[in-house]
C-alpha cells in the first residue's frame, strides 16, 4: 500500500478489504502513536468518570490552541520560537486586567483601577494585544535564523516573564490578578466545568479553523517553502519578510487567545504559570505530536494532559512530583525523537 | 539613438563592468556581458572563473557590489531576489535546492499560485493550477511522483523537478546553473528536450556547463570566463576552436 | 533576503549608546561612592557571567552548536556543592544524600572512567597483553572508581579524608606535567633528565604537603565540595558527550536537532534537581565571611574579590592551555576546520570531549559562585547560560578575550542600569542589550579575527 | 598496525598491470555517495618515490579518490592498500602511518599562525625536538613560510597558504603526500611556484606524491605517471608521454568522448 495516500484513502481501502488494516499497522508509528493515545484517553475518561473527562477536555482545549498556533509557526514556517508563552501570558493578562473586578492595595500606586469588562469583549483585545506585540517583536526578530532564533525567543519569554512580574501598576505582580471573570452571554455565565469545556472547545475550533484555512491555502505552501529554503522561496518572487511577520502574528494572536481562555478557566493568574519552563514544555507537546500537522498538534496535546494525568496514578510517584515527574519524561522524550524520529509522532516535517 | 535602440532590442540581458569581491578575493571582476535576446547561451570556463557568481548576481540571489545590469533595456543597480519574477527571470541552482520536504507536485505549485501577499491566504489551489502542474510534471516525467516527498526522489529526479519547476514561473529569461552535471543519458535527453522546447517557445536560456559536447549540441552563443573576467564571446563553434581557450582549460 | 538596517539607524543607534554612557558617567561623577559600589557589585556578577561566558566560549567556538546542557551543569554544580555540604552546614534540616542519586552518579562516573580508561589505554597496549585481561583490568578500574564516587558522595562530612589526597594528588600531577613542560620549553627538549627529576620531586613534595594540608583540616571541606561539583558536572557533560552528541554529529544532522535534543536534557535534568532538592531557592554558605570591607565608599565582600579573581584566574589558565599547548592547537583548530583537524592527525573525538569537560567545569565553578553570591534553585542554570551566552555575543562570540570583556561590560551595565530602574528589571536590560548587539553589532565588541 | 602480514601477492589485473610494486594502491574501488556513484571500480595506485597524477574534468571523481585514501568518502567496494596490506584505520590514525593529505582549496587553519599551523601537522607527535627538527626543515623548505611565520594564516595570499597546506602536510614526515588540485583558483606565475614545490619535493625528499589537478601541462611536466579519469571510470593510464600522445585529454575535456556515463556527482 502506498504510504503516501492521504488518511482516508487508506481508511476506505480498510473498508474494502478489513485485510489492508494489518498491512498498513505493521511497523507504523503514526497509526500506533494515534490508537495509544486515544485509547488511553479514553481509558481515563471511563476510569474517571464524567467530571474528570470534563476538565480534561478544558484543559486539553487550552493546550491544543497553545500547541496548533505554536505548530504554525515552529512546524509551517520553521522558526523554532520558544519565547509563545510571552503571548500565552499577554493574552491571559489583557483578560484578567480588564475583566477582573477585584481591586486592592498595592504597595506603590494604592487603587489598582478595575475596568469589569466582559469577557468576550476582553477576548479580542487580548488577541489584539499578543497580535501588536508580535508584530513588533517579529520585526525585531525576523532578521535571525535558526540558532539565534531560539535564543533571542528565550530572551522574549524571560523579558516577558520579568513584565509581568514587575509591572506591578498592571498586572499586581506575584499577587496574581483574582476574580477573572468567567465568560458570559447575556444573563448565562459559563460557570460550571461542562460550560467551561464548551468555551474551551469553541475557541479551540477556531483556531483550528484559522489554522486549517490558512495552512491548506496557497500562503500555507508558500509558508512551507520558506520553511524549506528562504532564498529559493525569494528567487520565486515571495517577499519572505512579509510572510514570516505575518504568520507570527497569526499564531501570536491564537496563542493570545489561548491566554485569554486560560484565565478565565482558573480565575487566577499569577506570573508563575508564564515561567519560560512552560514555554519549554509547549515545544516539547508541539514537536512531541508532530512538526507541520495540525493533528498532530493536538495529538501531543492530549499526550502531554494525559501524561500528566497519568502521572497521578503511579502509586510510587509522591503528588508533589508529578509535574517534575512529566518534565523528565518529556525531556527524554524529546531526546529520544531527535535521535530516532525528529519529525515526531505524526509529523510532516524533520527539523 | 535608433540603432541604441536596436541593440538593446538584440540584447535581453546586459551587464555592465559588474564586479563581486568575497574578502579580497574577486568573484566577478569588471564584468561586461551582452547575452541576446531568444535562443541558448552557454557560459563556460576553469573551476573558479566566476559562472556561478555571476548567476547568483544576475538573480539576485547576491547583491552586486558593483556596475549595472540592463534587462529587457530596464537599466538596474540592484536587483532584489524577489522582484526577479518581474524582471522576467528564474533560475536553477548548482547544487539543487528544491522545497525539501514538501510534495513534487507542491513544489511546482509554490510557483504556479500568486505572488500577491494578501490573496495568497485566500486562495486555494484551483483546477488550473493543478492542470498546469500536471502539464509541467508531465513535461518532466514526474507525474506519478507527485506525491512524493522532493527529497526522495533520486539526484537525477531532482534535477529534473528543479528545471520543471523554473519552467513553471512562466518567464523569459532561464538562468541554468549546471543543469546536465550529474544526469543519467536518458535524463541527459530530457533535459535537452526540455530546453529545446523552452528555446523554440521564444524563450531566452542561459545555462552554465562543463560538458563540451553539449554546449556544442545545445548552444547558440558562448561566453567563456576567465578569473571573473570575460575571455571570449561568440558563435560556439568560433569560440571553441580558439587556442586561448584550450589553454585555459588545460592551463598555462 | 534578511532586511539590514540602514546606515543612520545604526548611527542613531550608536547615538543612543552614547547618550547612555554619557548618563551613566554624569551619575557617577555626581555620586562616586555609590558608583563605586554598583561598579565592584557589576564587577562582581561579570565575573560569573565571563565564567559562565569563556567556557561556553570555548565550546561553542570548537562544535559550533548551541548546548543547553551546558545551563543545566551550572546548576548541576551549585546544587552538588548544597548536596555535599548542607547535611553538615544546615544541621540536617534538609536530608537530601540519597542513596539513589548517589549510585547514579557513582554509574555514571564509572561509565565515563570506563571509556577514558579505553581511549586512552587499551589502543596503547592491546598489542602487547591479552585484551581479554586488558579489558578486565580496565573494567574493574573504572568500576573502582565508581565506587569510589559513590563513597565519597555518600560521606558528604569526610570530604577531606575521602578526596582530601585525591585532590592533591592531583595538583601535584599537574604541577609535575607543568614544570615539565615548561622545562621542555626552555630547553627546547633537548635538555637532560634533570628536568623530569626537578618535576617529580616538587610535584610530590606538592602533593604531600598539600595532602597533609588537607587531611588535618576539616574547613576545607567547602573548597573540595568545589572540586568535586565541577568534576561531576564534567563528567555528565562527557558522558552526554559521549552517549549522545556524537551520534547526532556523525550523521551530522541540522545545529536545531542537536539544540532541541540539548533541550531535552536541560528538562529533565533541571527537573530532577527539583525532584531532590525540591524547586524553592536554598542558600549557599558564605565561603569567606560576610563581612565587608568598605573600600572608596563601597561595601566590599572578600567572595566579590574571590569572584573576580577566579574569572581572570580560569580566562589565563585557559588562554595559556589554547595559546601554548599542543592540546589548545588541537582545540583551535578543530574549531577552524574539523575535517581538515582529522586529516592532519588529531583525534577529534577525544579533544572535543575534553573540550566538553573542561567547559562544563567552568559552568559549574559558575554555577557554584552565583549560588554563594544569591541563591540556588533548579531554573538558575538557563539563566546563567543565557547570561552567559549574552556576554559571548557583547563581546564577540568565538573569542577568549570577548568573552572575558562581555561578561564585565554585562555585569556593568546591568548593575548601572538597575540604580535608576528597579532591580528586576535587569534581565531585561540584558536581552535588550543582546538584541541590540545581535542587530547592530552582530560581530560583537572584539570580533573573531 | 595489526596486520603486517606480507603477502607476496601480485595485485589484480589493474588496468597497468604493474600491480605490487605501488606502495599505496586503489583496487576496484567503488565509492557512492548515497546512491550516486563517484567511482566505479577504479584500479590505481602509485610506486615509492614516484609522483603519480590524477586528471579530469569536474566532476570526475579525481577529489573523490584520495578521499577514498583518507576515509573520507564512504568506500563501498575494493579497498586501498598501503604498502602492500590493506589500510583500514580511523581518518586520524592514517597520517601516522605516514599518508599525508593536503585538501582542496588551501584549507589552512585561518585562525591560527603559520607555525602553530605547521606544528599541527605533526602534533600526535609528543617529542618537541623531532617537531622543532621538522619545522626547521620545512621552513627551510617554504623561505616565504619563514618570513610570514609569526602572521595570521588568514592574512596570508592564496599561493602563500597553499603552500603553508603543503608545509603542514609535509611535517608529517609522510612516506606519501596527497594532494588535491594544489593549483586551484591561484594565478598562472603561483600555479607554477607551486608546481616547481612540489617537483622540487619528489625529487629531494623522495616523498612519494599522488596528485590531483586540473591543470594538465604543468602537472605533466613533473609527474611520472598519469591517470585520466571521466564520470567516476578511469579511461586511461601510463606515462604523462602517453597521456600527450593520445590526445585523450582533449577529448575528454571538450566533450568528444562520448557520453556513455553512469550518474556522478
Amino acid at each position: 500500500m502506498n504510504e503516501n495516500l492521504p488518511g482516508w484513502q487508506r481508511l476506505t481501502g480498510i473498508l474494502r478489504d478489513p485485510r489492508e488494516a494489518l498491512t498498513l499497522s505493521r511497523g507504523n508509528i503514526e497509526l500506533w502513536a494515534n490508537l495509544l493515545i486515544i485509547l488511553c484517553a479514553l481509558v481515563f475518561m471511563l476510569l474517571k468518570g464524567a467530571t474528570f473527562a470534563v476538565t480534561l477536555t478544558t484543559v486539553f482545549g487550552i493546550w491544543a490552541m497553545l500547541s496548533i498556533s505554536l505548530n504554525l509557526v515552529v512546524g509551517y514556517t520553521g522558526l523554532l520560537s520558544v519565547g509563545h508563552i510571552g503571548f500565552f501570558g499577554l493574552g491571559a493578562y489583557t483578560v484578567a486586567i480588564l475583566t477582573s473586578t477585584t481591586s486592592y492595595e498595592n504597595l506603590r500606586t494604592g487603587e489598582i483601577p478595575t475596568f469589569g469588562w466582559p469577557f468576550f469583549a476582553a477576548l479580542p483585545v487580548a488577541a489584539l494585544v499578543a497580535g501588536l506585540v508580535a508584530l513588533l517583536v517579529g520585526i525585531a526578530f525576523n532578521r535571525f535564523r535558526d540558532d539565534i532564533y531560539v535564543l533571542v525567543s528565550f530572551g522574549f519569554a524571560i523579558i516577558s516573564f520579568n513584565v509581568f512580574l514587575n509591572l506591578r501598576v498592571l498586572t499586581r505582580g506575584a499577587f496574581g490578578i483574582h476574580d477573572v471573570a468567567r465568560p458570559q452571554i447575556g444573563s448565562w455565565v459559563f460557570d460550571t466545568e461542562l460550560e467551561l469545556m464548551l468555551v474551551s472547545l469553541v475557541l479551540l475550533a477556531i483556531v483550528i479553523g484559522i489554522s486549517w484555512f490558512i495552512v491548506s491555502s496557497s500562503f500555507g505552501r508558500v509558508l512551507k517553502a520558506i520553511r524549506e529554503d528562504e532564498q529559493v522561496a525569494e528567487v520565486f518572487g515571495y517577499h519572505v519578510t512579509h510572510y514570516k511577520l505575518a504568520v507570527w502574528v497569526i499564531s501570536a494572536m491564537m496563542t493570545g487567545l489561548a491566554g485569554g481562555m486560560f484565565s478565565s478557566w482558573t480565575t487566577f493568574i499569577d506570573p508563575n504559570s508564564f515561567i519560560l519552563l512552560e514555554s519549554i514544555l509547549l515545544v516539547s507537546i508541539v514537536i512531541l505530536g508532530g512538526l507541520a500537522t495540525i493533528w498532530g498538534s493536538l495529538l501531543g496535546a492530549l499526550a502531554f494532559v494525559l501524561l500528566e494525568e497519568g502521572m497521578r496514578f503511579l502509586p510510587f510517584l509522591p503528588q508533589e512530583y508529578v509535574g517534575q515527574a512529566r518534565q523528565v519524561v518529556l525531556g527524554v522524550l524529546l531526546v529520544v525523537l531527535m535521535v530516532f524520529r525528529p519529525q515526531g509522532l505524526v509529523g510532516r516535517f524533520k527539523l | 539613438m535608433s540603432n541604441n535602440a536596436s541593440q538593446n532590442d538584440y540584447y535581453i540581458l546586459e551587464t555592465l563592468d559588474i564586479s563581486k569581491h568575497f574578502g579580497g578575493v574577486s568573484a566577478v571582476d569588471g564584468l561586461s556581458i551582452s547575452i541576446p535576446r531568444r535562443g541558448v547561451t552557454s557560459i563556460v570556463g576553469p573551476n573558479g572563473s566566476g559562472k556561478s557568481t555571476l548567476i547568483n548576481l544576475l538573480s539576485g540571489t547576491l547583491p552586486l557590489d558593483d556596475g549595472i545590469v540592463v534587462i529587457d533595456g530596464q537599466r538596474l543597480r540592484t536587483i532584489h531576489a524577489y522582484e526577479t519574477p518581474d524582471h522576467s527571470i528564474t533560475r536553477t541552482f548548482q547544487e539543487v535546492r528544491l522545497f525539501d520536504q514538501i510534495s513534487v507536485l507542491d513544489n511546482i505549485l509554490v510557483v504556479l499560485t500568486t505572488r500577491k501577499f494578501w490573496s495568497a491566504v485566500f486562495e486555494r489551489t484551483s483546477r488550473q493550477h493543478r492542470a498546469r502542474a500536471q502539464e509541467i510534471l508531465e513535461q518532466v516525467g514526474m507525474w506519478e511522483k507527485k506525491d512524493s516527498l522532493a527529497m526522495d526522489l533520486s539526484y537525477g529526479q531532482r534535477k529534473l523537478l528543479e528545471i520543471g519547476r523554473a519552467m513553471a514561473l512562466n518567464v523569459n529569461i532561464y538562468l541554468l546553473d549546471e543543469p546536465f552535471a550529474g544526469l543519467f543519458p536518458q535524463m541527459l535527453e530530457r533535459v535537452k528536450v526540455l530546453l529545446k522546447d523552452l528555446r523554440d517557445q521564444g524563450r531566452t536560456i542561459i545555462f552554465v556547463s562543463h560538458n563540451m559536447e553539449i554546449v556544442r549540441e545545445m548552444a547558440d552563443h558562448l561566453i567563456v570566463l576567465d578569473g571573473g573576467k570575460l575571455l571570449l564571446a561568440g558563435e560556439v563553434e568560433d569560440v571553441l576552436n580558439q587556442p586561448e581557450v584550450i589553454s585555459a582549460y588545460l592551463g598555462t | 533576503m534578511l532586511s539590514y538596517f540602514s546606515r543612520t539607524e545604526r548611527l542613531i543607534a550608536t547615538l543612543l549608546v552614547a547618550i547612555v554612557l554619557i548618563y551613566i558617567g554624569w551619575r557617577a561623577i555626581s555620586s562616586p561612592e555609590q558608583a563605586m559600589q554598583f561598579g565592584f557589585n557589576g564587577l562582581s556578577v561579570g565575573a560569573i557571567y565571563a565564567l559562565m561566558a569563556i567556557g561556553f566560549t570555548l565550546v561553542y567556538s570548537t562544535v559550533w552548536f548551541f548546548d543547553l546542557y551546558y545551563g543545566a551543569a551550572a546548576a548541576l554544580g551549585a546544587y552538588s556543592v548544597f548536596y555535599l555540604r548542607s547535611q553538615e552546614w544546615l544541621g540536617g534540616q534538609y536530608q537530601v544524600n540519597t542513596p539513589v542519586v548517589n549510585i547514579i552518579l557513582a554509574m555514571v562516573v564509572a561509565g565515563v572512567a570506563a571509556w577514558v580508561i579505553h581511549t586512552a589505554f587499551y589502543g596503547r597496549f592491546k598489542e602487547r597483553v591479552d585484551a581479554t585481561a586488558l579489558r578486565i583490568v580496565g573494567g574493574a578500574l573504572a568500576m573502582a572508581i565508581g565506587i569510589y564516587t559513590g563513597l565519597v558522595l555518600t560521606f558528604p562530612s569526610y570530604l577531606h579524608i575521602t578526596f582530601g589526597p585525591v585532590a592533591a594528588v592531583a595538583i601535584g600531577v599537574a604541577a609535575l606535567w607543568g614544570i615539565k613542560y615548561l622545562y621542555d620549553r626552555v630547553s627546547g627538549g633537548r635538555g637532560p633528565r634533570a628536568g623530569l627529576l626537578i618535576a617529580i620531586l616538587s610535584g610530590g613534595a606538592l602533593a604531600i604537603t598539600l595532602g597533609l594540608i588537607l587531611v588535618n583540616s576539616p574547613g576545607s571541606k567547602l573548597y573540595l565540595s568545589w572540586a568535586v561539583s565541577c568534576l561531576l558536572a564534567g563528567t555528565v557533560g562527557l558522558a552526554l558527550y559521549r552517549g549522545l552528541y556524537v551520534r547526532m554529529r556523525q550523521r551530522s544532522r541540522s545545529p536545531l536537532i542537536m539544540l532541541v535534543a540539548s533541550l531535552g536534557i536541560l528538562l529533565a535534568l533541571t527537573a530532577c534537581i527539583s525532584i531532590v532538592f525540591q524547586s524553592a531557592p536554598r542558600p549557599l554558605p558564605d565561603p569567606f565571611g560576610s563581612v565587608p570591607w568598605t573600600i572608596g565608599g563601597a561595601n566590599i565582600k572578600g567572595f566579590n574579590f574571590f569572584a573576580i579573581g577566579t574569572a581572570i584566574a580560569g580566562f589565563l589558565a585557559l588562554f595559556s592551555v589554547l595559546k601554548w599547548t599542543s592540546f589548545g592547537r588541537a582545540v583551535r583548530a578543530i574549531g577552524d576546520d574539523e575535517e581538515v583537524a582529522r586529516v592532519v592527525g588529531i583525534n577529534t573525538t577525544v579533544i572535543v570531549a575534553i573540550v566538553f569537560f573542561v567547559g562544563t567545569a567552568f559552568a559549574a565553578m559558575a554555577g557554584i559562585l552565583s549560588g554563594h553570591d544569591t541563591a540556588i534553585q533548579p531554573r538558575m542554570g538557563l539563566l546563567l547560560l543565557l547570561k552567559g551566552w549574552i556576554a559571548s555575543v557583547v563581546g564577540g562570540i568565538g573569542n577568549l578575550y570577548g568573552a572575558i570583556l562581555g561578561g564585565f561590560v554585562l555585569g556593568l551595565i546591568e548593575q548601572f542600569a538597575i540604580w535608576d530602574l528597579a532591580g528586576e528589571w535587569k534581565d531585561v536590560v540584558a536581552f535588550g542589550l543582546l538584541i541590540l548587539f545581535l542587530s547592530f553589532w552582530p560581530q560583537g565588541l572584539l570580533p573573531r579575527k | 598496525m595489526e596486520q603486517q602480514s606480507f603477502t607476496t601477492q601480485t595485485a589484480p589485473t589493474g588496468l597497468n598491470g604493474s600491480g605490487s610494486d605501488m606502495t599505496l594502491e586503489l583496487r576496484d574501488v567503488s565509492v557512492h555517495f548515497g546512491a550516486v556513484a563517484a567511482l566505479q571500480n577504479v584500479s590505481l595506485g602509485v610506486s615509492r618515490g614516484e609522483l603519480a597524477a590524477v586528471m579530469g574534468p569536474n566532476g570526475a571523481g579525481k577529489s573523490t579518490v584520495l578521499k577514498a585514501i583518507m576515509g573520507l568518502a564512504p568506500v563501498t567496494g575494493g579497498q586501498v592498500f598501503w604498502r602492500g596490506s590493506p589500510l583500514v584505520a580511523a581518518t586520524h590514525e592514517i597520517v601516522k602511518q605516514g599518508i599525508s593529505f593536503v585538501p582542496q582549496g588551501r584549507r589552512v587553519f585561518t585562525h591560527l599562525s603559520v607555525s602553530e599551523n605547521l606544528e599541527l601537522g605533526c602534533l600526535y607527535l609528543n617529542d618537541r625536538a623531532e617537531q622543532q627538527r621538522r619545522l626547521d626543515s620545512v621552513l627551510e623548505l617554504f623561505p616565504i613560510l619563514y618570513d610570514k611565520r609569526r602572521d595570521m594564516a588568514s592574512q596570508m595570499s592564496g599561493g602563500q597558504q597553499q603552500m603553508l597546506a603543503l608545509g603542514r602536510g609535509l611535517m608529517a614526515n609522510p612516506e606519501a603526500l596527497l594532494l588535491d588540485e594544489p593549483t586551484l583558483g591561484l594565478a598562472p606565475i603561483i600555479v607554477k611556484e607551486v608546481f616547481e614545490k612540489v617537483h622540487e619535493i619528489n625529487e629531494k625528499l623522495q616523498t612519494t606524491i599522488f596528485v590531483v589537478e586540473h591543470n594538465i601541462k604543468g602537472v605533466l611536466d613533473i609527474a611520472s605517471r598519469a591517470y585520466v579519469l571521466d564520470k567516476g571510470r578511469l579511461v586511461h593510464s601510463g606515462t604523462p608521454r602517453s597521456v600527450q600522445e593520445t590526445n585523450i585529454l582533449t577529448d575528454v575535456f571538450l566533450g568528444r568522448l562520448g557520453a556513455d556515463s553512469e550518474e556522478e556527482p
